[in-house]
């Protein structure tokens, strides 16, 4: 996966993020985001040890030990912004507060179950907030390459890895394309560049309807 | 969500309310509460059948006590009808329902309705009129009974201070309710005393940060 | 019922409380113990509509609209004192972070049930946070008179008035004496002045164990 | 209760701490944690078989790292014991026991100890692997998990700020858990980095009120 390759769905996210959201973005993929948000967008990054109104990295005289997002690194707070604890701020995910959640996934089934916190045989030690942002958000983007490093498809028919939560993505963005769940089920509504449909389907487990829109504008 | 479009007027902000709507109402007594919306929704609106969720019905003639003199309130849900004794009568003569909590039961109920919270186990009014018609279940040797959440179509909350994008600062006892029901409502309202520019409250003291708040009304 | 028994059992409620000490004070008679304090008593007075600090009675330019107690009326806030909305301050009394609740009853069982929130068949439409304090505050301390305006007991075998909780009741403070909750009864452990036994017998409903304390020094 | 006597020293308010207790931490990872207190349980206490619930189990020989090391945790209670390789260790090789919980179901659970709820409903977990064992409800339609809260015997907390009777403040994303384990205890003992004289903090931003703090600390 290259980088080219993680900055195209992560731009792809970006434009369906609306002004005056309030978003909770994952780590990997989801952090390319804020980036990409030109000043003035009107976005509200919430992330989940407590902060609406994430800003920038800071710059090293900046740094502030007592400021991070929920990945551990410094970030600033932006004008408006609120500090809260952490009950407050599961509250507001669970409480259905968080307009979205953009956030990685090992496997999304095509009914839109997600997988995105263990690996059967390895270690369920660490779930943080993923199961609480993917119930709890109003809209889930769930941003992932079309297939895992050794070849396989992440968008699959049924998650054999262990559930984050069931019927919870509401759109898939990978390089491929974008699937949208209409109905209980994953329908491709958007192609990549020169990606046609069969390419999806090679990098699929399972059967999908398609059913594809005008790209908006980039 | 945010506050998109700056202030409103009251009567605009109001006209979110329609008939059967629940509505929950913040304040104790008239202490914190939003007085110009409630104004704007007895003067404004003819929004009726509405369920109230508020600790008291107003005072007689004082803000909610006006929609009760309208007949407007189909239901309320309070710990404290008995603040105001034309409520008392309204519900004695069944021109309302009444719904009555034990008040710490009445604030986590909005709370939990703000927070996702499907119902949770207190042991406050077990084994009481109370607790009539719920469910109860012993837990370590106590009884506790389960009460359901709260949640509104719109809440009417005031706070001292506001910004620009709807973050709310409450001040003294004026605080009481309405932080809990600006979290657990379709649409809130926030009738703000003053509005300050975005950046101006300390972040480390907003009582209600401003996802929770739609719309924003001055104070008249 | 006198201003002077009055003050007496507030007199006596006070004594009930300990430097450090969280408490909350119902209306009547437990709306005298705060006068009866002296400065630095090292008792804080919490207020459930969201007050751990409450002070004196302020003077006209001290009033302040956005500063009252559970009754309504206007206070102060001392030095060290907080502001929380509704939930934490329930949250404060149900989860046993109130040290005492004094307050005033229609009547206690000899069990220690406490009636103190409606009369039958009249309105029972307002319970405020009589039953949070009850069951929540780690004592109870109930202030009344002995029987009540028309002359009746008002400490009962049984309650016939809606009960506000069970077995709630720590301490119950009359004009003619002190009971205490022992091994889930009230015992009469203190007369006041020259009571004697057989005036509380007189104004109880139902038999009672004595065991007389040396009255701590007033 | 309140803060008696004034600060004590870190060694002393951690002998508190006995064999076989459950002993809250706050922090998110190391921010927020109370390293001075942390430092004086590992250093100046034989306290074993402690039961920890903490986000985190530290890091590598910091923070809970230190306590991991000397074999005196008995069980965490996390939601996340991934960020110290040491305590996923522990638990695959069977030195300590895990209990796994979702973040917020476990900011949750702390809350529900210290505000006398007894259980609560969330549709966070319902259906996974998380949800073994538990109570398994549909409200609304929706599956929803029973969980229990969560109480300890002693919560370390830190806060930025504390005035001498034990109001305290916490200073940006060092709040995290620190003020729901300050409720959720028998003894609270808070290290604070800075004691200020009481009446100094603003009664509208006292983050946790002192009628939860038993002990105050200052920070080394």
């Amino acid at each position: 996966m290259t980088d080219g390759a993680k900055a195209l769905i992560a731009r792809r996210a970006a434009q369906e993020l609306r002004p005056g959201e309030v978003v909770n973005l994952g780590i990997g993929i989801p952090n390319l985001i804020p980036s990409l948000l030109g000043e003035d967008t009107g976005v509200f990054v919430h992330t989940e040890n407590g902060l609406l109104g994430v800003g920038p990295r800071p710059d090293e005289n900046e740094l502030d030990p007592d400021l991070i997002d929920a990945a551990k690194r410094p970030v600033t707070a932006l004008p408006g912004a609120a500090f809260f604890d952490s009950a407050q701020s599961f509250a507001m995910i669970r409480g259905g507060h968080i307009d979205v959640a953009v956030l990685g996934a090992l496997q999304v089934s095509l009914a839109g179950d997600i997988a995105n916190w263990a690996v059967p045989g390895k270690d369920v030690l660490g779930v943080g907030g993923a199961m609480d942002l993917v119930v709890g958000a109003r809209r889930v983007i769930v941003t992932m390459t079309a297939t895992s490093s050794d070849g396989n498809p992440k968008v699959v028919s049924e998650c054999t890895y262990p559930l984050t939560a069931r019927a919870a993505a509401d759109v898939v963005i990978t390089e491929l394309g974008v699937f949208r769940l209409k109905a209980g089920a994953l329908v491709l509504t958007e192609l990549a560049g020169d990606t046609r449909v069969d390419d999806v389907r090679s990098a699929t487990d399972g059967d999908f309807e398609v059913d594809l829109e005008n790209r908006r504008a980039a | 969500m945010t506050v998109a479009n700056g202030p409103v007027e009251p009567e605009a902000a109001v006209s979110a309310i329609r008939s059967g709507d629940t509505v929950m109402v913040g304040g104790f007594g008239l202490v914190g509460a939003p007085l110009t919306l409630i104004d704007a929704l007895a003067e404004a609106s003819d929004a009726a059948d509405l369920t109230i969720v508020s600790n008291n019905i107003g005072e007689p003639g004082r803000g909610l006590g006006k929609l009760l003199r309208q007949g407007r309130i189909k239901r309320g849900i309070s710990s404290y009808f008995t603040s105001n004794p034309e409520a008392v009568a309204a519900v004695n003569e069944g021109r309302i329902e009444a719904t009555l909590l034990p008040q710490g039961t009445f604030a986590e109920a909005i709370r939990a309705g703000g927070a996702g919270i499907a119902g949770f186990f207190t042991p406050v009014g077990a084994g009481t009129l109370l607790a009539e018609g719920k469910e109860e279940r012993v837990i370590d040797g106590v009884p506790h009974v389960l009460e359901s959440p709260l949640r509104a179509d719109v809440a009417l909350v005031y706070a001292a201070r506001g910004d620009a994008v709807g973050n709310l600062w409450y001040r003294r006892t004026a605080r009481n309710f309405n932080p809990l029901m600006a979290t657990a409502a379709t649409v809130t309202i926030a009738e703000v005393g003053e509005i300050v520019r975005t950046g101006e409250l300390d972040p480390e003291s907003v009582h209600t940060p401003h996802l929770y708040v739609d719309e924003l009304v001055a104070s008249r």
